[in-house]
């Protein structure tokens, strides 16, 4: 086991820029605030001062415009990183996204690339009501030529984006804004991690618990507390939104035989709705029990930290229905 | 359709309802019911599948016709030629 | 505009350039007579919005660009392509939505691309690619290229709120990007006078520290002039211009267009400002070409437009196998 | 001759109405020429003509509404031929649609109150793998579904299949999903030596011409497609139940004294491609029509070879029919199946000679066979039946 280092969210993702930076002259970032602020959550503090204002880009906030000109740059060979600051925002740049960026190529007859990385952070937890806490990784997985990619944990923190630089295709990363002070420990080493599948990141018997993003860690935790319990749950990161590999969650549900899906997101219309789908179709001789799933619950989500936390699942939640579903 | 896909065809639909036997070993001659041991009732669900595969009519006037691989080879595409 | 100072610049104009001009009007218009008529007979189909009437605006701005350079237009852009030089067979064979078509039969009239020629598309959400200009000039100027980036769009476009941050983000990055706006008057069916508080968009570019200008689209020879000192501007100074051709389309916005929100006499008006006749005037007062070699430039014309539509006919339809190509790119990685 | 057609402007344009002609018959046409004006859902629109030549002859009149095609005028181009302006034909290739494959259509079990089982798509198939009978199992899964474990305590508690070692045969009959089929041979050997044991046969045999019965079977499957055609063994079946309905005595079983039944189930021999027979039961053979009853075989005899039957089929038959079909034995004695009283045997229909009143001639017949339960009937009884069934068979037009 190589030694391993402890580390922030947040710096995991700022090693990954500068890692991206320094081996490959076409990428810059460029964002709202992301120079001389230093970052609106001090993700790039310090990258203005190590690589220059003409490679991190101070943009006005002109969501659309900043995120075509990425796009637009990405077209004429450069590799940009557009830092939309939080998800809430991209609805201004969803026509750049859904009409330019993951439709140029299939429009022109597969003559145009378009390289773009989009981070945007996001998540619900620090009781910034309604309009600055969506989840919009549904939306964004539902568009056929982006890829999306969820950051759930510090290892993806690290390397997603080394991989993201070199997809040919749009990729959207999620990232999600309340994990960056966590410290977690990672490989000394750490380096690029594939963005195709999923991942088993703790192996179990009686009930796959599948998640992403802001799940994960919540899952983790919840699966822990059942195997005091006698309950063994085996916890599946989907990590990938788009396009989605289903053979790893589909191979655990045919071992466990139960399925418990969890998210922030509105239940209707969400991942799970498409993880459930899936199963239904493809593992329904497996199943000893229907398909259950945790999700945001419908409301714009409320000020009051009380109210906040009702709206999403949490790790009890997580116990408590696992238990329903074994023990009836 | 050529005579190898009415063979292929046949051979399926003959598969379907004697799923054990093999019924490419089948001499040209031999009498399909006997060396497959299918029934009346299953030499019926033949005809009509056959009839449903090839969408032709086989009045029961030619069922004699059908005896064997070779005559049935034959009746079939003569049909499907008319 | 001092009508005489042009004049006297026109004469630098030789005959074998004179002619190639006025066969690229030409074979635009009759290309786009032709569509309306294949239009009609459902061998194109979805919507066609045609240039005639407006031909002089996107072969006088063309002219003066290089290969390297970048061209973005709108959904109305076969006299683009047809200018920057795209194959006519390909452009009929992709409104036949032929895979032999400019986008393998993908896009149709709205969506005429080719890389090889630096040509960036029909974008039909209006000013959708106004930011994406920005985003190729920066990138030119990041690898030091001294290319432009020529973004067309109409007078329409200019009231999106893309229109004011590009043009905010192309002053504020200093990026070497050509905004062209042909203002024909008209976005879809309503008129300028409903649409822009200052008609005059040219008065726009200074708001934002933007060199700006107007010129007659009508007239060939003075939009050459304008796009030249434009390109000029652009390359010396590495600043955006923005360039205003007033011109106006003789046919509807699109097929199925009953025109009530025009007069016909304003239509008539119009016609007799045509660019076609007025340049094939001065080409022949100029003794750069004779009747008969127009004559044979229609011809030649006619020609190219019949070989393009037995191209378009003969072409094939992409097997539905193929549905979900194109979706992600095949390579692995850039 | 060019026919001049309504032009389509939109996809979403399918008629026009022509408000007004703007040039008149005689009149020379120029490429790009109006030549009508043309009310649409989108207002008024210009029509331009894009062919050269004469105006011959208006064929659609002024204010009248035409779907987009219909020839509106003939222009003289001077040729012969005659060519039309817009051929709105539908280019575009149809896309061919993907056959969905029908699901396996999964039987409903129903409970005696006839509400549905619910038991987890898991559950269900080990119960299928092991043929347990799920209607008598008690649920400890969610909403008291039956799930996994309470199948395999079923299996573990409840009988164990006879042969508990078994090799299992790797002959090509063991590819069918058949459980296992040496199960299948001792359950039927256990009945068969119970009947002998028990019961006391005595045996009834009739030859029957077959002519007539054959000959409305022709007629009969010419007016049927062929999906519906019919077999003879319909015809014996249903000329079986009308004989019972004659000698009720035979539609009977035999539990400490004669116990009549009011209904008439006729359990159908059906033979297994792998060995082995089940017995399938017709309901209310006297009330089915032939057609019913070949429809009732059409359903049951596939689900049967495919082990799909539910054991509340095989257990209603109040009398049986077997048949020994073609290319062997001319006829079969059967061996009753307790609890009934009687079991028909119908042999091989074949051309044989026949003499009718007086005279000789070659039919097609067939030996019947009726094995019955002494203890219940008589000779006599059973062969009123033979002599009934015999009487059905010469009047097929009245089954």
């Amino acid at each position: 086991m190589s030694d391993m280092i402890k580390i922030t969210y947040r710096e995991a993702i700022k090693q990954a820029i500068r890692d991206v930076m320094q081996k490959d002259e076409r990428v810059f970032l460029m964002g709202e605030d992301v120079g001389n602020y230093g970052g609106a959550f001090a993700v790039s503090k310090g990258l203005l001062k190590e690589f220059g204002a003409d490679r991190i880009m101070d943009v006005p906030l002109s969501e659309s415009g900043f995120t075509g000109a990425g796009i637009g740059a990405a077209l004429a060979g450069m590799k940009p990183i557009v830092e939309v600051m939080t998800v809430n925002f991209s609805l201004l740049a969803m026509d750049q996204i859904v009409n330019n960026a993951s439709t140029l190529l299939h429009m022109s007859g597969g003559q145009l690339n378009v390289p773009v990385v989009i981070r945007m952070g996001c998540g619900i937890g620090r009781q910034l009501a309604a309009q600055h806490s969506h989840s919009w990784e549904p939306f964004f997985a539902h568009v056929p030529g982006l890829i999306v990619l969820s950051v759930g944990t510090h290892e993806d923190a690290r390397g997603m984006l080394l991989s993201a630089m070199q997809s040919p295709d749009p990729v959207v990363i999620f990232e999600y804004t309340f994990m960056l002070n966590l410290e977690k420990e990672i490989p000394a080493d750490a380096g690029a991690v594939e963005i195709k599948k999923a991942k088993v990141l703790r192996e179990g018997k009686d009930i796959s618990l599948i998640t992403y993003g802001a799940g994960v860690y919540k899952c983790l935790e919840a699966a822990e507390a059942l195997g005091e319990e006698g309950i063994d749950a085996e916890v599946v990161d989907l990590r990938v939104l788009r396009p989605m590999d289903e053979e790893t969650f589909l191979a655990s549900v045919k071992k466990t035989h139960r399925a418990l899906v969890v998210e922030e997101a509105w239940k209707s219309v969400s991942i799970s709705s498409e993880v459930i789908s899936r199963i239904m179709e493809k593992a329904f001789f497996d199943l000893d029990g229907p398909v259950e799933r945790l999700c945001g619950v419908e409301v714009p989500i409320p000020y009051p930290k009380h109210l906040e936390d009702a709206s999403i699942p949490q790790v009890s939640d997580i116990l408590e229905k696992v238990k329903k579903m074994l023990k009836p | 359709m050529t005579e190898e896909e009415i063979k292929k065809t046949v051979f399926q639909l003959l598969q379907r309802i004697a799923p054990e036997t093999d019924p490419s070993q089948l001499m040209p001659e031999e009498n399909i019911r006997e060396a497959l041991n299918i029934d009346s009732y299953d030499a019926l669900q033949f005809i009509v599948s056959i009839s449903e595969k090839l969408n032709v009519d086989i009045p029961e006037e030619d069922y004699g016709k059908t005896s064997n691989l070779k005559s049935l080879l034959a009746y079939l595409s003569k049909k499907l030629e008319g | 505009m001092k009508k005489a100072k042009i004049m006297e610049k026109k004469q630098k104009l030789d005959a074998k350039e004179g002619q190639r001009l006025l066969q690229q009007m030409i074979l635009i218009r009759r290309f786009e007579e032709k569509s309306a008529e294949e239009y009609t007979k459902s061998k194109i189909r979805g919507f066609l919005h045609l240039y005639t009437g407006e031909e002089a605006v996107a072969v006088g701005v063309i002219q003066a660009l290089t290969e390297e350079d970048n061209i973005l237009c709108t959904y109305r852009e076969h006299g683009h392509a047809l200018a920057r030089g795209v194959d006519p067979n390909a452009i009929m064979a992709e409104m036949y939505g032929k895979q032999e078509g400019c986008s393998k039969g993908r896009g149709g009239s709205m969506h005429l691309f080719d890389a090889t020629k630096n040509f960036f598309g029909g974008n039909a959400i209006v000013s959708g690619h106004l930011p994406v200009s920005v985003g190729m000039a920066l990138a030119a100027k990041k690898q030091k290229k001294n290319n432009v980036t020529c973004c067309f769009f109409g007078e329409g476009a200019a009231a999106e709120g893309e229109f004011h941050e590009s043009m905010n983000l192309a002053a504020l990055w200093e990026v070497p990007v050509l905004f062209v706006s042909e203002n024909n008057l008209y976005a879809m069916g309503t008129s300028i006078k409903l649409t822009h508080s200052v008609q005059q968009l040219e008065k726009k570019g200074p708001a934002y520290g933007i060199e700006s200008a107007a010129v007659d689209g009508m007239d060939l020879l003075a939009v050459m002039e304008a796009t030249a000192k434009a390109v000029k501007t652009i390359k010396e100074k590495g600043k955006p211009y923005f360039l205003v051709c007033n011109t106006y389309r003789f046919r509807a916005h699109s097929m199925f267009d009953a025109e009530l929100y025009r007069e016909k006499s304003e239509v008539e008006e119009w016609k007799k400002k045509d660019p076609i006749p007025k340049f094939q005037e001065f080409l022949l007062k100029g003794k750069l070409i004779t009747a008969k070699k127009i004559t044979e430039i229609e011809k030649a014309a006619d020609a190219q437009i019949q070989e393009a539509i037995e191209f378009a006919e003969n072409g094939t339809w992409e097997d539905t196998e193929n549905l979900t190509r194109f979706v992600y790119s095949e390579t692995e990685s850039i | 001759m060019i026919k001049f057609q309504m032009p389509s402007l939109g996809a979403d344009m399918e008629a026009g109405t022509l408000v007004e002609w703007r040039k008149q018959p005689g009149e020379l046409l120029h490429r790009g020429d109006i030549i009508a004006d043309v009310e649409t859902q989108k207002g008024l629109i210009e029509i331009e003509v894009f062919d050269e030549g004469t105006l011959e002859k208006f064929l659609v009149k002024e204010g009248e509404k035409v779907p987009v095609g219909t020839v509106l005028a003939l222009i003289n181009d001077g040729k012969a031929e005659v060519s039309e302006s817009a051929v709105p034909t539908e280019e575009t290739p149809k896309p061919e649609i993907h056959p969905i494959e029908e699901r396996p259509e999964t039987p409903q079990e129903k409970t005696e109150e006839g509400e549905r089982i619910k038991i987890s798509p898991l559950a269900r198939k080990i119960a299928e793998e092991n043929r347990v009978d799920i209607s008598l199992l008690q649920g400890t899964g969610p909403e008291g579904s039956i799930v996994k474990k309470d199948v395999e305590k079923a299996i573990s508690e409840g009988v164990k299949p006879i042969q508990e070692a078994q090799k299992k045969t790797e002959e090509t009959s063991a590819k069918l999903a058949a459980p296992n089929v040496n199960a299948m041979r001792m359950a039927v050997a256990a009945a068969m030596s119970k009947s002998n044991r028990e019961i006391p046969h005595y045996y009834l045999e009739k030859r029957m011409d077959m002519s007539k019965a054959m000959d409305w079977v022709k007629e009969a499957n010419k007016e049927r497609p062929i999906q519906k055609r019919l077999l003879p063994v319909a015809l014996l079946i249903k000329a079986v139940a009308k004989a019972l309905d004659e000698v009720p005595d035979l539609n009977a079983t035999w539990e400490n004294g004669l116990q009549r039944k009011n209904e008439i189930n006729i359990g159908f021999v059906v033979s297994l491609r792998s060995g082995g027979i089940v017995v399938p039961a017709i309901l209310q053979t006297d009330s089915k029509s032939v057609d019913e009853i070949m429809e009732n075989l059409n359903d049951l005899i596939p689900r049967a070879r495919a082990f799909k039957l539910r054991s509340s089929e095989l257990s209603q038959s109040t009398f049986t029919i077997t048949s020994i079909g073609e290319g062997g034995a001319d006829k079969v004695f059967g061996l009753i199946y307790p609890p009934q009283v009687g079991i028909v045997g119908f042999g091989e229909i074949s051309e044989q000679p026949f003499a009718d009143e007086g005279m000789l001639g070659i039919r097609p017949v067939v030996d019947v066979t009726l094995a019955a339960d002494h203890r219940a009937t008589d000779g006599l009884i059973g062969s009123k039946f033979l002599a009934a069934l015999n009487r059905h068979l010469q009047n097929p037009e009245e089954l």
